[in-house]
């Protein structure tokens, strides 16, 4: 099983040398941490920048530079400022290459909640209907059941939707499953020391398990 | 040139009345209109429409609004960094509409580039969609979202000249230069007000046809919501 | 009768300070000349600049920098540049507070052509169709009758139209004309030395007299 | 940062094919890509679409496209400054389909901003609106017209860097950012490239994530259209 570290190092091998990436709140933050040598990513940060740099160091953060999760960071050489209007311009235009983001819920045909829990403050959608509705590769990093021990992978959302047949892939703390075109969660990978069992278990809606699936490689 | 400038906040902000439908730009805390809001709040005019990304703290940006009872509707994409918000929410007092961010954005956008609406996928299938017009393009549905129609845009910029060009500073730009282009007034505070020729005029983000009024404000706290950082070595 | 710059200095009257212009080709282009002592006008080029200065020195012309006729042009204090998206977008948001151009026809409810004759060679509408379909005030600069000496205000275009139901003054060699909303031309002002029966003459569409139609004043 | 960096005008358009929809940058002969419309006249590639502002003239720009025959469609505002145009539109060699020009800016920024269609007021009530759909919003109407869909996007810009990430220099800036939206490939020549980090990110008009190449052009001619000069005292 993996920690939140492991799914980000997990999520970090789907991307590719010279992407623009897209990185939510929570689990996807630390996807940045692992991108793996050699590979050149851009983070683009929907409030108008890409070319994220990591935190600043102690005593030079700046006011004016953040991110959309609010935290003071860095630029990097080749780093470009721009208006909110460009900046979903270019998410709607499917400029960026890949999208991760976190999730309540996942249905098998690539639905998602994450913005709104019925009788609970609801904060807002952000950025977020945003990019699932535009993005053309959406990779939703999140914990495969929730609090209450029940499973986030779905037939159908309860949760009120975010955006409709768009995740193609999930990675959770206990595999990584894609959805298929035609509906369901093909599980690819297991997270080490999981069966397939106990995913099985784990997951609502419908599961499609090849003959042999193969443990995940982190390294 | 035209000469836009007025003395301070307190001139700028003379006529916005009762009710009326404001524009503020800013991201979290980041690049808010904060000698305007501080104005607003001593001027005391109630039953505002606040259009805005966020709705600041409890004690900075718009939550020094909303401690006076002085906003009737939040149309922003997140909220609730903020207990009095959420209090006002529960009880009734405050109302909110909940938009997409990019769909805040581009509405902006329509009204300052003349077009009456814009189509967008954001939110399809969800409850935003909820009454709105869905159009197929090309195999994908898109819902048909309106220009804003606000009676003030209030933005705060970096540089400005006396001829209202703005120029930002980093992500402080985020929503200004698209509010900026969309209020019937735009009102616009800056950190260091110069003069006309100062600025380049390939640098210049918002051109000065679009300000109205332009002021050089003071004491910005320039406040940071999640300080970040790492240590050396 | 008034020669072109006579027309010119006719329509600078009518800009107030804190204008902002755009001005076509022709005779639109002279009224830059005689804008009063005390005004402030911005000129906007609709390739993209605000603030449009004089020409430049000779030797000191920048390939880079010209209006939307092409000619070589310089900048001011305070211009600003911007795209063609943009800048088309503070023409149909009406920011442009007077527009001024030529035009072939002129009819009595408001339309205008200025761009095309059937059977000769089509240059385009540029931004003409643009600037009369969303500008608030536009001032039509033109001869009174063309060529052949027919009337070029009329009851009805006989050209492909530019836009309709858009123009709101003319100002011509003979005199200076409001639209009507109702429709027709009002004259307001004769030209030195014209007589209202020959503006009558020279007048196709509906002309609206007052009993004293005053002569222009110029200076 | 991506290194989007090719050696040169023949390298960059080395995929352009017969029959393809390019979009040059531009107004008049002011930002035009010259060391691509170079490359594209050596290359001989024909059946070209060319959306562009105009056409060049006789023996500069797209003219000298036109005089190999090379362009089967313009799609422009404004063209004609060109007898061998003339000459090849009359004997019908050459289509040409004129749009107003805001309208030609606005599409291309559609395609960029991934808005299938915008609205626009010009041509309503002329031929220009025929066979479009008209809708009324608050008392008037606008056309229905549908974002570019070019498959090239052939831009010039003064300063580059190897990220792609483009300055434009005074009124050479034109048609060339919303271009650079708006191509499936986008290729930008600039006058000067530089490393990344060398632009300030608050001065970039257009970021990199638009460019998909990007080389440093040579022995630009910048020619002028109009030279219109007063003379000193």
């Amino acid at each position: 099983m993996l920690d939140k570290n492991g799914i980000a190092k997990r999520i970090a091998k789907e991307i590719r040398d010279g992407y623009y990436v897209n990185l939510g709140i929570g689990i996807p933050t630390l996807v940045a941490n692992y991108i793996p040598e050699g590979i050149n990513v851009v983070l683009q940060s929907e409030n108008g920048l890409l070319g994220m740099g990591p935190f600043p160091f102690e005593g030079e953060e700046d006011a004016d530079l953040i991110n959309a999760g609010k935290q003071t960071i860095t630029t990097l050489a080749g780093s470009s400022i721009f208006d909110s209007a460009m900046s979903f311009g270019m998410i709607r235009s499917q400029k960026i290459d890949l999208t991760i983001l976190g999730a309540m819920e996942v249905s098998e045909n690539g639905d998602i909640a994450n913005w709104k829990i019925p009788g609970k403050m609801v904060k807002g959608m952000g950025g977020a209907m945003d990019l699932v509705a535009s993005a053309k590769n959406i990779i939703v990093a999140m914990q495969h059941v929730n609090k209450a021990g029940e499973s986030k992978l779905l037939t159908q959302c309860s949760l009120p939707l975010t955006g409709v047949n768009c995740i193609k892939k999930v990675v959770t703390e206990l595999a990584v499953l894609d959805i298929l075109p035609e509906g369901g969660f093909k599980l690819l990978e297991r997270a080490p020391g999981v069966s397939v069992d106990y995913i099985k278990q784990a997951t609502s809606g419908k599961l499609v398990v090849a003959d042999d699936v193969p443990e995940m490689i982190l390294d | 040139m035209i000469n836009k400038v007025v003395s301070g906040a307190d001139e700028a902000i003379r006529d916005i009345g009762d009710g009326k439908t404001i524009m503020l730009g800013g991201f979290g805390l980041c690049g808010i209109p904060e000698n305007c809001i501080s104005a607003l709040v001593k001027k005391g005019v109630k039953d505002l429409i606040c259009i805005s990304n966020n709705a600041g703290v409890d004690d900075f940006g718009i939550g020094l609004m909303l401690k006076k009872h002085q906003v009737k509707k939040m149309i922003s994409s997140y909220v609730g960094e903020n207990a009095e918000f959420e209090r006002q929410l529960l009880s009734g007092e405050l109302e909110v509409e909940l938009i997409p961010q990019g769909t805040l954005a581009t509405r902006c956008m329509a009204a300052g580039y003349g077009m009456p609406a814009i189509f967008t996928p954001a939110g399809v299938g969800t409850e935003v969609a909820e009454g709105k017009e869905i159009r197929n393009f090309n195999g994908k549905d898109y819902l048909m979202e309106y220009a804003f129609d606000a009676d003030f845009a209030l933005v705060k910029a970096w540089k400005g000249d006396k001829a209202g060009n703005l120029v930002f500073r980093s992500t402080s730009r985020n929503f200004n230069p698209v509010m900026a282009m969309a209020g019937k007034i735009t009102i616009a505070e800056v950190e260091e007000l110069v003069e006309p020729g100062e600025l380049d005029p390939d640098h210049i983000h918002t051109p000065g046809v679009y300000v109205h009024r332009i002021f050089q404000g003071s004491d910005y706290e320039k406040r940071i919501e999640q300080r970040t950082v790492r240590t050396k070595n």
